[in-house]
């Protein structure tokens, strides 16, 4: 079957597939229960499920990552949620020294299937730590899976595949990308999470992004091909692991590549798929691999979102100076 | 009921004051206020309360991304405010408009913060109150930190408590929770820092109760890090100056940190996103409109024999601080775009520089074609 | 000194038996233990201490990077240890090589972990002793979301104690400053979880000494959170056991969490990179010495008729395991490379996959030169 | 005035110095004081400036960085102490989203000069998160400066000039340099922190690291000379900003680049240089830029760091590598 949706809602329906199919999945996050969470992700799912199984928790994000280590080491598989992008970082320590590091610590006796779904990235118009891309921290962080959807339907099987998967997985939900519909069959095999997928196919330059991203990227080949140029446009999909290969063969067609991202440019998932993209398409690559990313600096206040972040000009200037090379 | 045996009040619903042995202290700063001391207290909520609910208009006229109202923590948020002296530092949350404009700030620049104009809004070193902090509890440490430097530099316990420094930082039962609340709570006890914690517990962390934080009262918290431990009824605005008042006198004097609890309510949505509605009884919104903290003092200033003219007075003031407001906030414009990279470090940095250089070329290379 | 009005004790430094109308029902849990459980006690704590000397002595002849010794702790150890049933679930710090024992595990596999060949060590789901966790105070959430599980599969106050499950988690006094620790506590509470918090308050965080982390009594920080708290005299096997057990069965029953604060005292280094002259004063040992929990407890049995020759055996027992030990030691061998890239991830991974086959090639190619 | 130090003494004597200099100079962390630091980095501080200036703290690394802010509010400039790379988590919010953004948002009206010092790397054999190399978060956090001395020189200067920065400073000191012993000239005007340096001029191949992996670097240059292959050593001392002028003035000489880290590679320090310099020398490279890193996974028990640590094999099996293009 085959429904036309928000993200926010191909997500929610994704989560509650999930826990019909395994009761011990289990939710967890602030406001997610009666409120259903600001975004409304949750929306209805403590109704039908209980308050054992979502759970509206104290207001402590360290706490809700620890207590799902706990309850995965019962055989239970959380599924925190966590506010805002920029609300993780007091949960970093148990995801980072703790989660990220357990299965490798248990040496098989253990698994740590827990998910932790973070809205993120901007183009909200809101305030401080509303609209941020903590990607890289994660993406560098050995032990841990990075997901980002960038439609409803990926939204809707990639949650499902994230609950499946038997490793910890960051679940980064574009929050731009929450109310733009579109079609999501239910029934679909979909493709394994960790693969990228190429969305338009061109044969100028490689733009690759992911998140809200993709769609800047699509818009951007739009207004390209209205000037002759096409541009092929790849979902990454996972930022870690980052699967390299549908990008390689595009660019051994294109000989270019901009890599496209909301976060901060230094030491980022942009800088590690330039570094590894310029090495393994080294004599395919006819320009460096330019990278568009927000500025190096703190998310400025939302009158400034515009111009913090990357933009269709701004990605069409990376692609004029790719094909200057 | 949040209210326990152990809540601290000096007046009740219907504006009366309460006689209790255990409140006498309290009562008797009370008893010191002078008429204007109290218009004042009066004067400050009423204006808030206004200029809240115009700001909540202007957000659902699109002049701004998100309001957070204060409404019906007025006597909290002013009774302790006033308890300060000029030389306490002011540690907010995010809600605490009228310590602000109690402060001196012009309340159009936190319209500015929640319009997206700016993340911060003000120098707190003019003011002594600092910045608003949107991550919940963070500001509990940095209030410890401060409160650290205090002691360091001697200012703390020497006898003038017109020259000691003390300060106060605020913060929900929500936060109550997170780590660094309770991490300030053992740096404070610890080092017997000259501060005062103050928490307005609204009953709410957006659309979770408190007893999802806290089974029992939040006030013992403090009592078992050791610190002295106070819980109000937070709608009382004389209680929450006298207390807080006695407390920062503490801290000052170098007999460390104290704990208050203000049992209050936010009458509103937690923000203009927000939808109260789907996590509350009417029932208990009005259990609480009827413990209005604005209404039950101007019927103790009623009784006092304040007259008509004053409180036509004050919703005039409040008028125009409304009018004032929405005039400033329309002809806010957009902060320039070097707002971006300036002071995002203090000394030189190649980073910032250059990429404020490529932004300022980029967008003027646009120039012509605009 | 550590010992306040709430301490409570059934055995006193001298061997003795304390009676007291506040212990009367934790002395009669004590008097249902027969001769064999004592000796088990016993056992426990005399063959501990001598693993913990041999594996110290193993590290100065550098056969381990280090040594965390627990020498001391032994009865808030030992006694708490007993005081679980098979089915309940203990999060350890990295100290607790007596309970590890007790739970079945060869402690030659926390050798292991401080020689540096494995990361953890043991299987924890058949042991139901979890690993050791090094980063303080982590463990207690792990703890309190484990008990979660507990309360999600229903086996929780079902009356029916030797089908419920419950868990006690063990943390230091210096850990208990770290804001997990306390979000555990927030956490505990608000859900009820079948959990016992176990502080050991062995007077030092490496060098610094407990009351920086708190001037007044830990176990009232459990009190503030609205747990049911306790202190004890963490040299007294007998109370450790007696407290424990009553928490635990509470717990088991669906009561909620408990707090035990053990006062107690690390009479060695914090490991053996640590040196306590630099800290502390040889007094202050001296005290501690005078109230070791093995001569104590060794008192008691030896006043109850216990033999020399069960004092005998137990020594060779513990001579016994210090030279199985030391053999198993020095066998020791390097982990298969394949341990860095293995169970980094429990479903297949191409990073790592593709890591671990360049590391071989690599080290292949050196197959000739070597 | 001249003196052969370890590392570990002239950091000393730096903290030393800069307190005697500047009483609003305080020092922070676990057993710092009457211990004076797990290494001994803080030694006889305490004795010479007080209970007031050298902080003995709770234990709560959050607590440290959080109180530290405040005191900078206050005028102070908090030098906070964590005791091991793998404690700095728990701070990690009071990092990234205050003391990194607290400078931009006060938008000129308060300065932040905390330094967080941060033992750091491995090589010591030590239990898990005792041997772990966190920079590339902090470089990917605009709004700190990330450095790392090579040498007791650096070590004894770098100290001060992070003290005397206006700004944030993660300050990475290499374990395993803690102890070897250099000349430390107390009275030479020292190089600017940000800036890179050669160590070693070379002409076949430029390899370039930080911390613990310049001595690595150098000792697989002289293996290299031994072989006839010239190799350029760059230290980066400043991890955020990277100093790129030296690296790529020497790439426009070797033409070949191998940069190495303990680091996982995954986003990391080492993808930011060899996706920037494949741009910036994009005309001059005549390999890829080769990257030698930590594996992506968990730092392994001590018993298997030297596999997993880059060591001079891998140096020059990544050279040869570069040399083969
Ligand atoms: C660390 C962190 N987590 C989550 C949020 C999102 N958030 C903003 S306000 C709020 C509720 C706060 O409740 P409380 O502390 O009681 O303060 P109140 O809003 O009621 O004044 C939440 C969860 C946040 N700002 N920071
Ligand atoms: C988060 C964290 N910070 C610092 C350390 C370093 N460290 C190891 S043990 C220790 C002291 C712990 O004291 P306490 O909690 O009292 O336990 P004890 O060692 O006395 O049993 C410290 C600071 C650590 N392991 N984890
Ligand atoms: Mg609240
Ligand atoms: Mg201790």
């Amino acid at each position: 079957m085959t429904e036309n949706l928000s993200m926010a809602k191909a997500i929610n329906l994704g989560l509650q597939r999930a826990m019909r199919e395994d009761d011990r999945v289990i939710l967890m996050g602030e406001d997610i229960g009666t409120l259903g969470g600001v975004f409304r992700v949750t929306e209805g799912l403590k109704n039908e499920f209980g308050e054992n199984r979502v759970l509206d928790t104290p207001l402590a994000e360290s706490g809700i990552v620890g207590t799902a280590i706990g309850m995965a080491m019962r055989g239970y598989r959380p599924v925190c949620e966590i506010q805002f992008d920029g609300f993780v970082f007091p949960a970093f320590d148990q995801i980072v020294s703790q989660l990220a590091k357990q299965t490798s610590r248990h040496q098989g006796t253990q698994s740590f299937p827990v998910v932790i779904r973070i809205p993120y990235g901007g183009h909200i118009g809101a305030v401080e730590h509303h609209q941020e891309s903590p990607e890289a921290y994660f993406a560098h962080t050995a032990g841990l899976r990075v997901l980002s959807p960038a439609t409803p339907s990926d939204g809707y099987h990639m949650i499902r595949q994230a609950i499946q998967s038997n490793d910890p997985v960051i679940f980064l939900e574009p929050k731009a990308r929450y109310w733009p519909k579109g079609d999501v069959d239910f029934d679909a095999t979909p493709a394994p999470a960790h693969q990228s997928r190429v969305v338009r196919t061109g044969t100028d330059v490689t733009v690759v992004g992911h998140g809200a991203m993709v769609a800047m990227l699509l818009d951007a080949a739009e207004v390209a091909a209205g000037e002759g140029i096409s541009l092929e446009v790849i979902d990454l999909r996972s930022l870690s692991p980052i699967d390299y290969a549908p990008i390689i063969a595009s660019v051994e067609k294109t000989g270019r590549l901009v890599v496209a991202q909301e976060a901060p440019g230094q030491a980022s998932v942009g800088s590690e798929i330039a570094a590894t993209v310029a090495e393994a398409a080294y004599y395919f690559l006819e320009a460096p691999v330019l990278r568009v990313s927000g500025f190096d600096t703190p998310f400025p206040p939302a009158n400034l979102e515009g111009t913090y972040l990357p933009d269709v000009d701004r990605i069409l200037d990376a692609v004029d100076r790719a094909r200057g090379f | 009921m949040p209210y326990t045996e152990a809540t601290l009040q000096l007046l009740s619903t219907d504006g009366t004051l309460v006689e209790s042995d255990r409140t006498a202290e309290y009562r008797a700063l009370v008893d010191r206020l002078t008429d204007d001391h109290l218009r004042l207290f009066y004067r400050e909520m009423v204006t808030t309360r206004r200029f809240d609910i115009e700001a909540g208009n202007l957000q659902r006229q699109g002049q701004l991304a998100l309001w957070i109202p204060s409404l019906g923590q007025e006597a909290a948020q002013v009774g302790s405010a006033f308890a300060t002296r000029p030389q306490d530092t002011i540690f907010p949350s995010y809600r605490e408009h009228s310590i602000a404009r109690i402060r001196g700030i012009d309340p159009i620049h936190i319209i500015e913060l929640l319009r997206g104009v700016t993340n911060g809004g003000w120098n707190p070193n003019d003011s002594r109150f600092r910045l608003y902090t949107l991550v919940l509890g963070t500001q509990t440490l940095h209030a410890t930190g401060y409160a650290m430097g205090i002691q360091f530099d001697g200012k703390v316990g020497t006898g003038d408590q017109s020259a000691d420094e003390a300060c106060i930082v605020y913060f929900g039962d929500g936060s109550s929770s997170e780590g660094d609340v309770n991490e300030a709570l053992v740096f404070a006890q610890s080092y017997q820092t000259p501060q005062v914690f103050f928490l307005q517990n609204n009953q709410y962390a957006i659309s979770v109760p408190v007893v999802r934080q806290s089974r029992s009262p939040l006030y013992l918290r403090g009592e078992g890090f050791g610190i002295e431990s106070y819980q109000i009824d937070g709608n009382d605005v004389l209680i929450s100056y006298a207390v807080t008042r006695l407390a920062m006198d503490e801290a000052r004097a170098g007999h460390g940190p104290r704990f208050i609890e203000a049992q209050t309510y936010r009458l509103g949505a937690h923000t203009t996103s927000d939808d109260p509605t789907k996590y509350r009884e009417s029932s208990e919104e009005d259990y609480w409109k009827q413990r209005d903290p604005i209404a039950r003092f101007e019927k103790f200033l009623r009784f006092r024999g304040e007259s008509d003219s004053f409180f036509e007075q004050v919703r005039q003031e409040g008028e125009e601080l409304a009018a004032d407001i929405r005039r400033k906030t329309v002809e806010l414009t957009p902060p320039p775009m070097d707002v971006i990279f300036d002071h995002v470090y203090t000394d030189a940095h190649p980073v910032t520089a250059a990429q404020k250089k490529w932004l300022q070329e980029y967008e003027a290379s646009f120039g012509g074609q605009a």
